[in-house]
């Protein structure tokens, strides 16, 4: 087409960048010990790793605490409103594909008021990344409970408890076919660095949900299976390839009984040979689906990638559909266009 | 339709009288084809050299009750020797392919019009349905008006018998038979139809056959059978030379913006979430991927307008065109359009309300709800066109005000418009406006809410450029930082910024003209769709010699900067809308001038004369 | 509480009702042949049977051609905006429990712009009953492509085909913990009579996808399975307690192979054991979920009831809430509770 | 605070100088408890029989870093012996727990008043955060202002020692020491404070003894250090007998709710989204499900909306309570309640715009968003509280009307009256107006749009009734019957009804008061939350012999029926708003008034003197 490129690849940053580079000048407003803090500095520490120049990161957000995200991360930024930066995030991803575009967003914002365009922009595959803080509560309203808040939950709203069952966003993800699916905790730096690097390299959505801690307003959401103390063994390392395998002294499976899951102490069954093997390429989601829903105290709880699968992206498809379009019927010619149909001449 | 000349027809032998101008109606069940019949009827006119202005009219069901009233579907064409700006208040002829048709449309016909229908259709269950009690054809009810009962089904079918078709499949083609009678009547080429059939039907050479000859052998019929006595010529239209085609309101909207993205060289992205009556223009920019537009069906609404803010942020030209539901939806996101200041175009293609109202008639009730449907002191600007072809040009300069000034800007289209249409003198791209787009690619001094003197713009920075990476959103913004800011100070300058630099555009923008002496007793006001009926009716106003002018409003807001003082120079202001009288409340509210309403909220254009009327009053 | 009671009670028609009773002097206006026709018929006919008080029925719907269903049933009806019936649907049935409240969408409708709806009012387990006719199109608005439709699909709006992947609406339902799930098909209508009569006794939520016909714009969309002559070979009738077995001559079974399903031959294995045995009372959703992902070549397209389990409803808790708040503390007194906190006395 | 006479503290021996007012502003970090400390503050002089009003003010964030600009929360308290409409122009008392504190709101301290700041605080790292280049308390930039530099870290700690807590712990109590200081500054007695901590930490012995030893140890140190040379009285001001209590606009409305409930003997279905500063409507309401409430915590505004519409259609009273950007998301589903004509209540707290805007700041500029904010002719009744417990009156009208006349109807409230409070007089139950509703049961004659004569509204008729089975849509009903009806007349028919039965609402409300003289020069005309500035500054202008009076607007919807007439009978008209021009838009348009505007917006209600001076020029 006649259009000038987008300036887009021009001057990229000659030297490696670092953290610094991507921490913006505005004073960062989370509480206290907000477990909001970690994921932002995992974030700033994985970006130059990505070796994308700086200018072609778009960090997009909705309305909440976590939404708050793009005003520190020195790159572009967008603060949307309330549910709705999938949206945004289509636009920019879908007329721009070559920027790296990343979604922050809440319990609420994603789930409540934003759930039809999250579950749309992941069937749709668009090539973004987006990052769930998952504090399983409204923090920046002062404390409702939220989508994800555990049934029977008191809160300022509900101060006989909720009465709605909550979500589990990693079966949505998958429900709509979603292409990378991971999920890590803000405590874990590590964990929760090696897993934001995965989501950025995979091509297609990527949906990472992070556990986080609300100090304020739901302080220890997560901490029954988090702690350090027990950590390891009320929490599953998903790793691709490798037999679902947690416990301290790595001690217990997971093995399929029929349809089910099934915990396997190993230190009384003899072998690990029937235990079931994590797959994140399995097209078929049944595997994610199955580790989506295990749950403490029955389960452990699965952090890591659960799926990731290689499908074209809605971003290319329309590409293509242009390339395709004038390859068929050339640049579009403005003349000819506004002459074509009948047409006739008064003289 | 005056006759101007008369001569005999040297085929038929009948006479042919010279007129300078009809209006023809098509009605018939949803099934029957009438949106096409008068398409063809219109394109045939246009090419012919007609002026011409047309009115779709169909139901909001797809194919309802076969004969039932609301299953009606109608298309009106006026067509001219001279210069024409409605589809016409009265039609001259009406097609009724059954009862129901017939019901619902006789009482416009014009005292003495002809009255075309298929008798073969006037059966008591059909009848019944169209709540007749006995059968208008026979009953003598008709007698104020020329009725040619034409037994269609019959006729067309004999006509088809050669071609073996299914009963069913023949009766398709009535309407071909139905508009070969009136390009008898009105002396129309069959050619630029016949040529479409064959187009169209080119791999299926049955159903070629069968609409030709249902084409051919109506206008046979009436040249040959004593249908009527006379038939008439309108001759071509003394229009400003030059190339012209047929358009319609949606499809010159498509153009436009296509033409503002070539202009501007920079890609189109429409993001739409269907809807009647603006469906349209995602289906014609759908087809135009080789100009680098991309199109996105979206979720919703508020998907649509996210995606196309998103894109505006991204760099390209972000679109989103919806109907007054879908606005109410987009509403809280225009809001964040206006506090990032980024270029957004928002298309309302207006359809009767409130709620989902009449989805498939015009209005023009939307007014208000472009200027003030949002939180906060939340200003946009707003443009809407006056006629089909007009779309085009507003269309482009929605863009020119959205770039330049870095805003949303509402182009207000409506139904009639959107479906309706006229031929169109083809402009040069050479002569469109030059207009451009200048993103920022400095970082020395880069600053995201940085103003120009003139326009209060700030830069349009887009990701991708090295050095300008800045973060903006809906929160309050700190004036030329752009850093968020709850300052008071801050806040009341930056409502009063925004409001001044819509207001700004005022000088960018022509002033408005009046169509008539430049003062006198009465100023019609009008704006938007309109604009054909108001000035027809001033127009003859003026020709019987009365003080009237009229004046129409392209640029809604901010309005044109001198029409205060146009107003001053009138006695009396009457403003027709197709509403309860919105633009009449700015007037009122901004100039303090005793303007007054003439109101129509029927789902129809203004008839010409019910204006005329209404003007009347005034003087 | 204090209120009067409401009126639903009294004078429920004494003779039973027959069809005709839920007509209403609405003239129908869909398209000759469409599919809502059959569905309409199915709904009057069953609903009599359901010993319901006619006046106690509520259908509610959005926009689209199957959302002017409302108009056509001689009950309370409410024809509402497009994508939001599931909310009109919430506010009458937690105001009034008694009421049985239907919910008639389109597959634009419910999965487009009322996905957001959809899928909390499935996972709150609202005792409501919502039916989706999809024809895998949007009809009201002329043909353009809808959430389920197939990949590359040419509409008016796509004319070089769609790129977004479609929606299977059983897998949103199920991710959202859907206590009923069902399926069925305008054509076979005794099938579709008994989906429906049976959602409408399940307490909670229950989501019937209909595949719907629509002759003008996606006709034969499910043809390929469902006509006549090979329907038994390609669709799978869901029975509960009984195994997985299709085919004209029922040759064919499903079983599981690890986590996949596969087709059984049964005319060269020699038994059934191995069979899935259908168990629509599975607390755990992993086979609804296998089964919903089932589609035509691979598999049959299962028709039936895929799920159907017990869980308090969303109008039940929210009532007994009330109640309980009532026993507590007392029927609400509007004086003390003016008085209530810090006051003094002005002399 | 105009001394009027003194005398000798019987304890201290110190000057007692006893004054009419005074106001007091209590400003620190998020997480220093400033909101606490206000209402107590607060409380007690309520109970102690002052007039009083109040202003929080609070930053956005949750908690926004200690010690920055942006995380400084502030709460201001008027206190008085007399009738006092507004929290202050200026304090005359600002404690300031920080330097951010001191630097942000110092500006506001009137010439001369006192500064209580925390010394521990002004630490070099503090006093860098707020922007200091050295220490205000000692660079003598202070000297404009009586500073009372304390130690308040250390001495509370002191005080605290006993009880061997954390230093964290300790420190957390320092606001209660604060508060024991101006206590003693004020002459306040300590005991409601007391028993409010022995309720609220009951469980909790600890922070009990810790809270109140910091109360009784700042009260104490006042008394005993030389820290103040006079103190001051405020007597218990003369408000009509009765009994009272402390009430905040958000708790009137929600109490104004459950009381129309009550009386209209039908339960309430509140369906909200949370949102600032809406969302303690939700949480009051939330615990009173007692009287037959339910609450519904709705996944958007949009289901909120629609599910308040359903409970209606069901005969419940449908409320909805949100902010404007959840007006904007709902604006399609009103028109929906507009077409079916049901009763609905949504209730908007305003907040600054555009967009997000600033969400904990106050604003009046959604009026137009109300009026105007849908598509097509959708009109509404709007009704806004003026003061914080007049909030419990409108919301009580609001249900009176919306189901007198079956109508959605607006109640508009903002940031300022929801968070503020004053004393209440608390109305006796007895006295509330009776009010009914009354469901169509007879099935014979039903029609779902038959309208009544007087307020042209339809039935109610709900599901459960025999007999009543009828559908309703948001497409254009036939009058009378409610069937779908495209036909044009009828839908001018229906819009024009539509208008009607709202603008006949006029008939059902109070016609305005002018507070002074009924006619002048000036006429200052309000509504909303500016009441209590407006009437004040009205009254001190009248006072100095101007000719000025106002009126203030309660009913934006229709407006009241003589409005017009009291216009008509002064030379000037001014409306002050906190936006650019809303209701002066509609009172030009409607009454062609030269009116003028006085606009501010600043997030902040309007002082006094800023309106004197705007009144001043207009004399
Ligand atoms: C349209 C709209 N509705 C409501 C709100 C108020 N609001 C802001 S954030 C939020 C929820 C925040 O919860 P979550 O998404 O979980 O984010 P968190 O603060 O917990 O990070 C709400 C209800 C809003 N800003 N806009
Ligand atoms: C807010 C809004 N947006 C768009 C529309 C236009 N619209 C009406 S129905 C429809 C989709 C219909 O598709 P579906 O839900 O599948 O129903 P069907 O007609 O196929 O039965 C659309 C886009 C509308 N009425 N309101
Ligand atoms: S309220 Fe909770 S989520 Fe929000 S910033 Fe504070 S700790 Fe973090
Ligand atoms: S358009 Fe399709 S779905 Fe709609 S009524 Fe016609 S056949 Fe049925
Ligand atoms: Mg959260
Ligand atoms: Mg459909």
């Amino acid at each position: 087409m006649s259009h000038d490129g987008d300036s887009g690849r021009k001057g990229a940053a000659v030297l490696p960048m670092r953290r610094r580079d991507f921490m913006s000048d505005q004073e960062v407003r989370w509480c206290p010990g907000c477990g909001d803090y970690s994921i932002l500095a995992q974030t700033q520490k994985m970006l130059p790793d990505l070796n994308i120049p700086r200018e072609n990161f778009v960090f997009v957000s909705g309305i909440g605490c976590s939404s708050r995200f793009p005003y520190y991360v020195n790159t572009y930024g967008f603060h949307g409103i309330h549910g709705r930066a999938p949206t945004l995030a289509t636009g920019i991803k879908a007329s721009r594909p070559e920027l790296s575009v990343w979604v922050i967003t809440g319990d609420g914002d994603a789930l409540s008021i934003g759930g039809n365009h999250f579950m749309h922009a992941v069937r749709r595959n668009l090539d973004i990344n987006i990052i769930l803080f998952n504090n399983r509560i409204y923090g920046l309203t002062k404390g409702q409970y939220s989508p994800t808040s555990e049934f029977g939950k008191k809160t300022k709203s509900t101060p006989a408890g909720s009465i709605d069952y909550p979500i589990n966003p990693l079966c949505i993800a998958i429900s709509n076919e979603a292409t990378f699916v991971a999920r890590s905790i803000d405590v874990d730096v590590k964990h929760l660095s090696s897993v934001l690097t995965q989501a950025a390299h995979h091509k297609g959505v990527s949906f990472v949900e992070v556990f986080q801690n609300c100090n304020i307003f739901n302080d220890g959401a997560f901490k029954h299976f988090s702690e350090r103390g027990f950590r390891d063994d009320r929490t599953l390392r998903l790793e691709d390839g490798k037999p679902l395998v947690f416990g301290r002294d790595r001690d217990k499976g997971i093995r399929l009984n029929g349809l089910k899951l099934e915990v396997v102490d190993l230190r009384r069954e003899d072998s690990e040979a029937d235990l079931l093997i994590h797959d994140i390429h399995d097209p078929d989601p049944h595997l994610a689906n199955l580790l989506a829903r295990m749950d403490y105290p029955d389960f452990p709880v699965p952090l890591g990638v659960f799926r990731s699968v290689a499908k074209p992206t809605y971003d290319e498809l329309m590409e293509a559909q242009v390339q395709d379009a004038i390859s068929r019927s050339g640049t579009g010619d403005l003349e000819r266009l506004l002459n074509s149909g009948d047409t006739w001449v008064v003289k | 339709m005056p006759a101007t000349t008369t001569e005999k027809n040297h085929k038929s032998g009948r006479e042919i009288v010279e007129i300078e101008n009809a209006t023809i109606r098509f009605a018939g069940d949803s099934g029957d084809g009438m949106q096409l019949t008068g398409t063809q009827f219109t394109n045939t006119s246009a090419i012919f050299g007609n002026d011409i202005s047309t009115l779709p009219d169909f139901p909001a069901e797809i194919r309802a009750p076969a004969g039932s009233l609301p299953g009606v579907s109608g298309f009106q064409i006026n067509f001219s020797s001279r210069d024409i700006r409605t589809p016409g208040d009265q039609p001259n002829v009406l097609v009724a392919m059954n009862p129901a048709a017939l019901r619902v449309h006789l009482s416009d016909l014009e005292p003495g019009g002809i009255v075309i229908a298929n008798s073969n259709s006037f059966l008591p269950l059909n009848l019944k349905k169209a709540g007749y009690g006995s059968n208008p054809l026979e009953d003598g009810s008709l007698s104020g008006y020329r009725l040619i009962a034409v037994p269609l089904n019959e006729l067309n079918g004999k006509a088809l018998q050669e071609l073996n078709l299914h009963k069913r499949d023949a009766d398709r083609c009535k309407n071909f038979f139905a508009l070969g009678i009136t390009y008898w009547l009105y002396d129309r080429p069959l050619e630029p139809t016949l040529s479409w059939i064959e187009a169209k039907f080119k791999r299926r050479p049955q159903i070629l056959a069968a609409n030709t000859l249902a084409l051919r052998s109506g206008y046979n019929y009436a040249d040959t059978t004593e249908l009527f006595t006379t038939h008439y010529r309108v001759r071509t239209a003394r229009l400003a030379p030059g190339k012209y085609r047929n358009i319609t309101g949606n499809e010159a909207t498509a153009f436009g913006f296509i033409a503002a993205s070539q202009k501007l060289r920079r890609p189109l992205f429409y993001a739409s979430y269907p809807i009647t009556p603006a469906s349209d223009i995602l289906h014609e920019l759908a087809r135009h991927k080789n100009f680098g537009i991309k199109t996105f069906q979206a979720e919703d609404e508020i998907a649509a307008v996210g995606a196309a803010i998103g894109s505006s942020f991204a760099g390209h030209l972000g679109l989103t065109g919806t109907s007054g539901p879908g606005v109410a939806l987009k509403s809280e996101a225009i809001g964040l359009a206006v506090m990032t200041e980024l270029p957004l175009v928002i298309a309302n293609i207006q359809r009767g309300g409130p709620s989902t109202g009449l989805p498939t008639k015009t209005e023009q009730a939307d007014l208000l709800q472009a200027l003030f449907g949002r939180n906060g002191e939340c200003p946009v600007a707003v443009v809407a066109p006056a006629t089909p072809s007009g779309c085009f040009t507003m269309a482009f300069e929605a863009f020119r005000l959205a770039t330049r000034f870095m805003t949303p800007v509402f182009f207000l289209s409506d139904g009639y418009l959107a479906n309706g249409s006229e031929p169109w003198k083809i402009p040069s791209v050479a002569n469109l406006p030059d207009i451009e787009v200048r993103f920022r690619t400095e970082a020395e001094g880069f600053q995201p809410y940085l103003r120009d003197e003139k326009t209060l713009s700030r830069p349009w920075a887009i990701p991708g450029t090295p050095g300008l990476e800045h973060r903006i959103g809906g929160l309050e913004k700190q004036n030329i930082t752009g850093n968020v800011s709850y300052n008071p100070d801050n806040h009341d300058r930056m409502v009063r910024l925004r409001a001044e630099k819509i207001a700004r555009i005022a000088d960018f923008i022509p002033s408005v003209k009046v169509f008539g002496k430049p003062e006198g007793k009465v100023l019609v006001v009008g704006w938007g769709s309109t604009y054909g009926a108001i000035t027809s009716a001033v127009e003859s106003m003026q020709e019987q010699g009365h003080p009237v002018s009229s004046l129409h409003l392209q640029y809604l807001n901010p309005l044109p900067g001198n029409l205060g003082e146009v107003l001053s120079r009138f006695d009396r202001v009457l403003v027709p809308e197709l509403n309860l009288g919105q633009l009449l409340m700015i007037i009122r509210s901004r100039y303090l001038v005793d303007a007054v309403g003439f109101n129509r909220v029927r789902g129809l254009p203004f008839k010409i004369s019910e204006l005329q009327e209404a003007i009347g009053e005034m003087l």
